[in-house]
């Protein structure tokens, strides 16, 4: 089956930033993207877990955006301007879809 | 004095207060219990709908009261003028970054809806009255103190990376929990008593159940917390942590007696004006002042002030307000 | 028509509408409100379970009535007929696609169960009484319209690359909220008053109140799907929204006069008639006819016939039979 | 004889074991219904924390009875020899592997507290009274049964490579369900009859209804395991399902002779005897017995024995232990 | 520790044809692969978001499979029958996975 | 946009297994992780889903960790002393990441 090339950018990202982050990805031309509940993590600033949260605020959640190459740069620069300051983490895969007039 | 004790000994063995325990407890110990997010947050929707649908229903019955206006005032003014006075007082118990201390002053000026609920409860089991209108001093209490802070950290030169746009300033007014206090409040007043008698089976006989359940995930929440933040929370931000809802009390009863609310109306802006809060301010937190640390501002108001109010606070400040507003 | 009027008015500033226009509210002023999504499912199972029991021990309680056969028949000849009228009608008034007039039909030849619910609520606060097995005429509605709709696809050589097939036609059937009310129907009509009797207060002391966070819900979701999707429903589409309703009602009507309902009988049938689906149906147009746009037929069905329903449509329905089918 | 046949249908067609059995025709069917994990993981805790509660207040009222000390000890020795019998039995009827022995007899010497919760809802509708702290004896025959397969496992030199530590022996004691159904009942001795009437209109009034929706999710989970499973549980296993209860019950009548319980009581300790864990063990034998197959000892405990409990076990005990430790 | 290659097969797809899909990719000889529920997402056909969502029929679901590279083109012929009329979007990206005799 | 290599571990495990599995993954010096919830499944040991389960000990969970090439040996020896009795899968990927100081 024919497949074409993509750029997979995962970014996991505090919860109440998810609209901000949309936002960017959108203004940034990138349209299409999932959202992943998160459980729970741990980073520099410590362990979370989402059971029994009261607080929406205290979540994370992780966007999957498959791109194509060309548009990633336009896309980590969007990204990037919502992340900076906060504490998510951003990685980017190579990958393959199907169907790429959809991306 | 002996009566406030007597009161306090009688407050701390109800079901709502050892289910609390119950939870702190269990997290503590490291037992795998837990209430479901889903769940938790739906039990907060309720107690939410209910106070609010109450209060209105209230509202409806005893007719708007002169003080209603003079009252949501000198709420909104509390919560802009409380965190001027937690940031002074970090700056002299603690060794806290001017972040953190603008972030950690943000949740003692605004409120804990929950705080409020179980002083609701208490004040009914005294068979004290209490103002309807309440609850939208409650509501009108979450935000403006996110604003103080804010003020705080631009003043101080302190500057944060994070964002301070249109967006926030939507998010913190029409956050859910202020939409749904409101919303269901005016319900309430415009459905009156008879909306209440429809849906009282369902708001008002089993609010205590639900209220037990909510704290015993208050409790867990919080056990965790304290677990895993030992070592960011030093002595001095713990004893900020009770003596700040003592002052806030105070100032709260200063405000009630000004506008002349009842003793039971006291005991609640008292109340309001102890508690810290941890949904509204937390989320706006993280938006605006990303490096303020959510281990010190979440443990200081989930983790000390909460179980304070809880158990000392709630019965201090009915007593207080009783000897002082009252009769 | 005066009464009419007032009837709607005093049915407008119940708790319930009140709820439901809170969330539309909160969503279209994009306040971060959120009901969590099993919370929300919870809640329709409840309502599900609930009103079918009701409905079945009703059945126990007044015995099998010789319209019962005569009723549940007329249901499924609405159910196939109406996608038909509703297809013809958005042919007249809108341009969109076969496929989605197709699949917009589907919707309102089946039934929406919280409208139906909320008009039983009616009927009882206005003390209008009404056959226990309407529960189950709602259930056989649910279904067949699905399958009018494909047929006329298949008719109209509108070829859809969706999958139609012996498991589509099984989740049709089998769908989970048809299997609970019929189950719950059958429960409460086999265990009868008595089994009535053990959960009555768990299926109707807090009925009305979680019909209202039910319906807040229902508020936030409709809200949030008109905000996102203007564009796709143009004027035409949102008058056949205000129409189709009053069309099938008038069906209902005349379905209810042959069978012999009661006056609340009848009332119910039109509601069936008149309301469209936004659970089962939405499920099985995503797998036979994805190219069906779910921007048309769920805003159709949730943003404009639902609150229509609820407001203007209930109220109208009731009066209409009390004055035609009732004394 | 008759008697118990005639209990038998009584039970059998009460709301709670019809809506065990809608989920399981649901299931069987392939039917889409579900009930999301939070909802049911929030029934149960609502379950665990009215049970553990009423027992508390129960122990309250009547006061602690000379026979406590003993019930608990005798639940505790039940639960640590049951697995032996268990495995012995799987042994005669069955060509297990001994890991998969050993991780089934752990599930028959533990408990499953909803068929604890069905026989209290069965004795309170005959009017049967029993002890308060069965609840407690409950809660203690959770854990025992695990250390002794773990036991059995090390003396028949089957080796496992699961991981048998600290750890473990602290999430098996520290169990949620442990810990809610202690927690509660300590908090129900403590508050007694005013804090059960505080709360009673949570945890008493709406309790049978929440029980039929939890046993409807019982149902369809337990008809998809059944569905999911054929092949792994022969008629050997299937007949042990449903002959352990039996030996159970005994050996738990016998205890409740010895140690002078009540009818009630000794109908609670048989069903406890008589019942299989799906939620602890389950938890614990994925750690320490990670070969053994879940397929199976999931089926027999969630599709034969709780079933066979449920339907036949309950009324039998129930009628045994009132001809025979009754007045 | 010794690795094998294989490719990781990310499907994302609406939650009602989940079924459909697995049991495909059964029939096609694929029987491990693991199904993540997703809160929201946004395409072509728009931004959706899982809250308060009353209809079983609206969401999404992501379904990851880890398979040998040689069974790659098998899973894809699978899966694309059922999603090419659908919504859903198919990535494909190499990795290495322990215990190869699992997969 | 700058970017750095880093490794993209996936480990699915039974959820009973989470914490002992993050607290080996601490122990090997990865204190960076985020778990994802899982709704179902399916594998040699059947399929599983986890609508209605009652159970906590039945659920599966996705530990997604990011972290540098060199590193990539002590985690997966970490997680495999924890993973290989049990049923759980481990997939590695090549992948980029923003702000390298945080791996
Ligand atoms: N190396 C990592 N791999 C995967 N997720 C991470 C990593 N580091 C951080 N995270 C996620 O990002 C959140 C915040 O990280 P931090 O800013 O380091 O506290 C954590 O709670 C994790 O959910
Ligand atoms: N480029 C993309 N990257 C990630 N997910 C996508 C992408 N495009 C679409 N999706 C997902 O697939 C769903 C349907 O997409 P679409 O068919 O384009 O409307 C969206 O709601 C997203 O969850
Ligand atoms: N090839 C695979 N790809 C993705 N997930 C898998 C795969 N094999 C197993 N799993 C996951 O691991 C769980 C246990 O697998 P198993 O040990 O094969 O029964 C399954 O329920 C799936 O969630
Ligand atoms: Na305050
Ligand atoms: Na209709
Ligand atoms: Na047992």
């Amino acid at each position: 089956m024919e497949t074409h090339q993509a750029k997979r950018v995962e970014i996991i990202i505090e919860a109440p930033l998810e609209g901000r982050l949309t936002d960017a990805l959108n203004k940034a031309g990138v349209t299409g993207y999932t959202v992943l509940p998160v459980k729970g993590g741990s980073g520099r600033s410590g362990r979370w877990s989402r059971s029994g949260q009261v607080s929406q605020g205290s979540g994370m959640v992780a966007v999957v955006c498959l791109i194509k190459p060309e548009r990633l740069d336009s896309l980590l620069d969007a990204a990037f301007a919502v992340v900076e300051p906060h504490i998510g983490v951003v990685s980017i895969t190579d990958a393959e879809v199907l169907r790429a007039e959809r991306f | 004095m002996t009566d406030i004790l007597s009161l306090a000994a009688g407050n701390l063995i109800s079901p709502i207060i050892l289910s609390f325990v119950l939870g702190l407890a269990a997290a503590l110990a490291r037992s795998d219990l837990t209430i479901p997010e889903a769940v938790a947050k739906g039990m907060s929707i309720y107690l939410l709908f209910a106070i609010g649908f109450k209060g209105g229903a209230g509202v409806a019955a005893h007719g708007i009261d002169g003080t209603l206006v003079a009252t949501l005032f000198a709420a909104a003014i509390l919560s802009f003028a409380l965190p001027f006075i937690a940031y002074a007082l970090l700056g002299a118990m603690t060794r806290l970054s001017p972040l953190d201390k603008a972030a950690v002053s943000a949740h003692y000026g605004s409120i804990s809806i929950v705080t409020f609920v179980a002083a609701t409860s208490v004040l009914e089991s005294q068979g004290i009255a209490s103002e309807g209108y309440m609850v939208a001093a409650a509501a009108i209490m979450e935000a403006p103190a996110i604003l103080s802070a804010l003020w705080i950290v631009a003043r101080t030169g302190g500057s944060s990376r994070g964002t301070v746009d249109a967006g926030l300033y939507r998010e913190i007014l029409l956050n859910g929990s202020i939409v749904l206090l409101v919303g269901s409040f005016l319900i309430g007043t415009i459905t009156g008593e008879e909306g209440l008698a429809t849906i009282s089976p369902f708001i008002i006989a089993p609010f205590q159940g639900v209220l037990c359940l909510f704290l015993l995930d208050m409790g867990l929440v919080a056990g965790r917390g304290l677990r895993e933040s030992r070592g960011d929370v030093g002595g001095g931000a713990v004893a900020f942590g009770m003596l700040m809802p003592l002052i806030g009390s105070a100032f709260g009863l200063a405000a009630a007696l000004v506008v002349g609310l009842s003793a039971g109306g006291a005991a609640l802006l008292m109340t309001l004006a102890a508690s810290a809060s941890y949904i509204a301010v937390p989320a706006a937190m993280r938006v605006a002042l990303p490096e303020a640390k959510p281990s010190i501002y979440l443990t200081l108001s989930l983790g000390v002030t909460f179980p304070f109010n809880l158990t000392v606070g709630i019965p201090l400040y009915t007593a207080l307000s009783s000897a002082i507003a009252g009769g």
